[in-house]
């Protein structure tokens, strides 16, 4: 096993600044509050000029399939961004998860159309799945090879144009790639507390699904992509706890009360310092993770485990202070910390809440429970 | 309760039957039997008898099939500016404005908050400026409940910037019919809008609205805030009462939501739900022996800890259902249901607990230097011209 | 079930001020600290004030016997004071554990000597063993009716002159009556981490004892001895707490430094006020638990762990507080914290830690664990 | 490793082999040969090559089988006084302190704390009053470790107390065999006693062991303090280094012992513990680039909260085991072991590091203004002569 490295590469650095002057540019907090409510909560201008300037879709994808070849390393650069912007982009539902089921799968065709032109794909599972989950038997195959069942709040699911859908045949699990408009398949949006990260529900009538892995290996590659998901949203995680800590800080070097800026009263003081503290391992740990995938290091599980148990609960922690240090105009709707605190909340229990990730840690590093 | 008391009650409810009566006029009768707020002054809807009393002519009346006056819808007149008014209004003001206050015939809302002053309360920048009869005020103020269904505010304004800013204030009543008044929902991250934000341009409000003297209004808000304290956590809660009953329900009806780390979660959060109530019991038994103690600031500050604990824990019990948010739609709710939602809005709106009618900050530092006596921080701008504090 | 009372009677307040005067003229920290590496732990001399002046030792004994017939409201204010001066005395073993297991019995003898002139009994059970444990086993009694065996870690055991023996013979369990320094008992001093109430071994070869409970009874009245012993050392522990607290405060008011009395520092206020917060609560629990033992209520149960689950906590947290706030003076052998710290720790793990008492609410409210 | 560097070393062994050369000989040569700090100048036991350099000369010696000078023992010579001695002291003391400092001959102590200074370490009260060529000493400091095994002290005293506190201090080289001073052991609430109060009375320095300019000792004590927290934080640590692994190994060997409510604490201690490491790890990194951040402040806090968490949990674990204590006898360590003895003893002794070489708190303020930029406190102190402080 390598050393593992936890520091930024240059260019892991470069990737990062590039994202985050276009997002400075095209995501200002004000733009997601207004799209949040419109017809199209998803902004696909933006996700567009990620496509095509940055090439963001296709990051994690093979060079010979159009895309940059680049390690999961980097795709939690990107996301470590876009959790600082709460951008409404379906980057961890297709460049993340789908993704790598995908990659997992060998599909150099699907994966060669999404590194191409962005196109959206999503895993269907509900998006509070956690890695190590039975194989969800939501959905079956039948005699005709068309897909019928329903998969619940899966996530980016409303722009995406392909559905990599986990079912269950006769011969056992697979996973199959069918079209979102295909007849048969219906894709109903939810209201969702995180209001730059829709869910949806997913319905199939006998529609045509391509199978993309078979009994052999299908259970394998749901969980390489749930692993995956878990570890490089912990990057996601520290950009949102990043932001709030630094917009906290603004907002305290600002604002005047008693004749004092707040931020020169200690109890507000230590409570950041603290909260700087923990961001700071997280950033180790989101590192680690990030670091331990991209080079499927034995200790991928346990790096797994450890970042999504620290930073998905930091980040809601990062956001609950910043509401409250903010006072009544964190409360407001005009006010972007809202959509921090909605988004850390629901990536909290998506792939798995801190508690799973922690107690999943009993069995990896050998601390079992009570007996019986 | 006295037998002259129960004489009263009987009286009023054999002249007006509660079967028979409108509501309006049932309340108004109740008022001049002096049965509205016993511990008032005859005339002015009580009888000067002792506070305690109350809660028996409530009951009866109830018992009997009385309505009431939904005290909280009216909560902010019969809680903040009825005691004020009884204290420093005028003759005419009293008589004037607490018989409709009670009955809930006439609103009320208050204007203190503002968006520059927060916390520092006393900082508020609103103008009041001397016209004849009139004073004119200019401002805005903030997180404002009822202001859409309020007829009469009590307001704070600041009539002299010269001095430092406690002692440039006053207090006034402000109709909120007055065309200089704009009221706007304020939306909150819930989605709904209690609250509102009120733009006052060009308000005139005559003299005789003024309540107290000219500059005192911060010790007369006094009044209306120290009310404003005692009304919370007076009431006495069963066990599993309030957010952790829900909790508890769910975890009794969804065997396959349980885990361990949930589990030992949740009975953190029942203990502590048990003692804020054994807590809070204490006090109900400290305050009917006339000692009120200064645990209200405490049961302010450990609620609203227990009630972001437990619908945080709730959103995470749930899993994939926490995914999920009931409605985004901006409503105007007049009262807030904690439980009549689902959780993700309990876990929002529970965010503002600690923040509203005090910061969970400002109780400690109340708790540290009014109960453990420790001395304040440094305070430099107590004795400045308020014009010339730092902004 | 009548209200439960949680407010001090006049009396109660009486009988505080009078332990309060007497630990305050004769249980000085300096004494407690220069006494605990004496040969004699334990203050005898004011164990006798306590009983001759006060009654204390028969606080509980019914009047036939010679006590004073009070309430266990009472005696939990006691155990307050006690808590609050760290005093080296056997109460807790003797007046409340010990009497509460003779009173179930109805053993009048030994009460009436235990009124009478202080004698010490212990109930021969590890201090750590909370209520709802198992009938002990490590004591049998023999054919010729002696008891043979080992206690480890009896709390007040050294000063005591009558053993409550929990034993089981051929007929079953049993409680004894045995006499300390009796052929056969044998009692060793532990060292142990609180300095002021001290651990020993109790070893028995065959000593005479006489039987007070037979299987009948004798686990319904260890059950009473720990659920009453559980229940009052929340008061003791308040006690701890109110110290700590207290002290705290008065050391910040005098303490200086950058210019500034230590206590006007906003993150100590702060800190300190959740600690007020928290000791109030503490407060409302001991006294709902010592009303509801007191009125054998049928709430008696969850009171009790209530009670011991928020005050166990709190009073180590006060410690602990009070040793940080003092900085390097607090770490000092010389100052008292540590004897509070030391006391608070082990009465965290006496009758039961507060994780224990807080996962019995599981059964006791029906909040079930998950199933399997 | 140089070719130059690896040469030096081929020649030091040759000369003098390890395995028939006295300890104290060896090191001696070794300190001679610029092999004892790489980075020192040459003649001071250096070479002046870079740092990261020494730890593969350490590799080579230890691996050759020659001694070391025992680092843990002399950490505050090696860590605090030769830096020090280094950039401020004159020639005459470089040549003079270095070489028994780092062979270990002459043991260093730190007289800088005081106990009515406390983390106001600037505010301390030792006064040196200049007679002749000497300067006069009295006072008193504490938390004094290796006080009596110390043959010289770094000292701060005042030398001016006309002045702000900040610049009346002169920082001297203390001699601890002159008959003013006296050493008393402090005992701690472990029993035992690390630390010493340190008596000054009359004590005589001349003014050739003064460090640096006289009123400039703030200045060159931040030398000191810097070096102090660098050397905090910066080993690598393998999962389960420490008291965490002390913890598991016992969860792991006791089944008997384990709750599901201790299970959620111990996998919490565990995740804190490897966040820890990690974040170690990360800062080793950054250092092994030059690039040293401001983690160096966090780990210390991090650390200090996490230990106690897990020796907390320890003794609850132990149920009724953690009712004893291993040994209450005064002892006096030469350095702090913490997995040497019992988890009452981890549980006490713990509670130092909280405040040892810098509090939590004041870790705390360093982080919210120097990392986070947020602004200091009002402060009255900074400009008042030292003496019309208030006490």
């Amino acid at each position: 096993m390598n050393a593992p490295v936890l520091l930024y590469s240059e260019i892991e650095e470069e990737l990062r600044s590039s994202v985050r002057d276009l997002l400075t540019d095209h995501c200002p907090p004000n733009a997601v509050l207004a799209r949040c409510e419109g017809p199209g909560p998803y902004d696909l201008g933006l996700w567009r000029r990620l496509v095509t300037e940055l090439g963001a879709a296709g990051l994690q994808v093979p060079e010979e399939f159009g895309g940059a070849g680049a390690s999961l390393r980097e795709t939690a650069v990107v996301l470590e961004e876009l959790g600082r912007s709460a951008a409404p982009v379906p980057f961890l539902g297709s460049a993340v998860v789908a993704t790598a089921a995908l990659l997992a799968c060998g599909a150099g065709e699907p994966l060669a159309t999404l590194a191409e032109d962005g196109t959206v794909a999503v895993l269907t599972v509900p998006f509070s799945t956690p890695p190590g989950s039975g194989f969800p038997d939501g959905v079956r195959v039948d005699v005709d090879g068309t897909l019928s069942g329903r998969v619940t709040s899966v996530a980016d699911a409303l722009p995406a144009a392909l559905l990599v859908v986990p079912a269950v045949g006769a011969d056992g699990p697979g996973l199959y790639l069918v079209e979102a408009d295909a007849p048969g398949a219906d894709v109903v949006r939810r209201t969702s507390l995180d209001l730059t990260r829709r869910l949806a529900d997913v319905t199939l009538h006998g529609a045509p699904g391509r199978r993309l892995a078979g009994p052999d290996t299908a259970a394998a590659v749901l969980q390489r992509a749930l692993l995956t998901g878990a570890g490089l949203l912990a990057s996601e995680q520290l950009g949102i706890a990043e932001w709030c800590l630094a917009t906290t800080v603004a907002h305290l070097k600002e604002r005047r009360q008693f004749g004092r800026v707040l931020g020169s009263f200690q109890a507000l003081k230590h409570r950041l310092a603290d909260l700087w503290l923990d961001t700071v391992g997280a950033r180790a740990a989101a590192r680690y993770a990030a670091d331990a995938l991209a080079g499927d290091s034995p200790d991928t599980a346990v790096a797994v485990a450890v970042a999504q148990a620290h930073c998905g609960a930091l980040a809601v922690r990062a956001a609950e202070e910043c509401i409250q240090l903010h006072g009544g105009i964190g409360m407001t709707w005009e006010h972007p910390a809202h959509l921090y605190l909605k988004r850390a909340k629901a990536d909290q229990l998506a792939l798995g809440t801190p508690g799973f990730h922690r107690s999943a840690l009993a069995a990896l590093v050998d601390l079992p429970g009570p007996v019986g | 309760m006295s037998s002259d008391l129960r004489a009263r009650v009987e009286a009023l409810l054999a002249a007006h039957d509660p079967a028979t009566t409108g509501r309006p006029d049932f309340l108004r009768a109740r008022f001049d039997a002096g049965l509205a707020w016993v511990h008032f002054p005859v005339g002015l809807g009580g009888l000067g008898a002792p506070r305690a009393h109350q809660a028996l002519v409530d009951a009866e009346l109830a018992a009997a099939g009385a309505p009431d006056n939904d005290p909280r819808r009216i909560g902010i007149g019969l809680g903040m500016a009825a005691p004020t008014i009884l204290r420093y209004g005028t003759e005419e003001q009293k008589s004037r404005f607490l018989r409709p206050l009670w009955t809930g015939e006439e609103v009320w809302c208050q204007l203190f908050s503002e968006p520059g002053a927060g916390s520092d309360l006393a900082a508020l920048a609103t103008r009041a400026v001397r016209d004849g009869d009139d004073w004119v005020v200019d401002g805005q103020k903030v997180w404002t409940s009822s202001a859409h269904t309020a007829r009469w505010a009590i307001l704070l304004a600041r009539t002299d910037p010269d001095v430092p800013k406690h002692q440039g204030i006053t207090y006034f009543i402000c109709d909120m019919t007055d065309p200089g008044v704009e009221v706007r929902p304020l939306r909150q991250i819930t989605g709904e809008a209690e609250f509102n934000e009120v733009f006052l341009t060009g308000v005139r409000i005559p003299d005789a609205l003024r309540l107290g003297a000219v500059g005192e209004g911060w010790r007369v808000a006094q009044t209306t805030l120290n009310n404003e304290r005692v009304a919370i956590g007076g009431q006495a809660v069963p066990r599993e009462g309030g957010m952790i009953g829900v909790v508890a329900q769910t975890w009794r009806r969804r065997p396959e939501l349980r885990t361990h780390e949930l589990h030992q979660r949740l009975l953190k959060g029942w203990l502590d739900a048990e003692v804020i109530r054994l807590t809070g019991e204490r006090l109900r038994q400290q305050l009917a022996l006339g000692q009120p103690g200064p645990e209200g600031a405490a049961m302010k500050l450990a609620f609203a800890r227990l009630a972001q604990e437990l619908s945080g824990l709730e959103v995470e019990l749930l899993g994939e259902e926490g995914l999920a948010y009931d409605d985004w739609t901006m409503t105007r709710p007049q009262i807030v249901d904690f439980t009549g939602r689902e959780a993700g809005y309990r876990y929002l709106r529970a965010k503002g607990n600690s923040i509203e009618g005090g910061t969970s900050e400002i109780l400690r530092n109340i708790i540290a230097e009014r109960v453990l006596g420790l001395p304040a921080e440094p305070r430099t701008d107590k004795d400045l011209p308020w014009k010339e504090l730092p902004r």
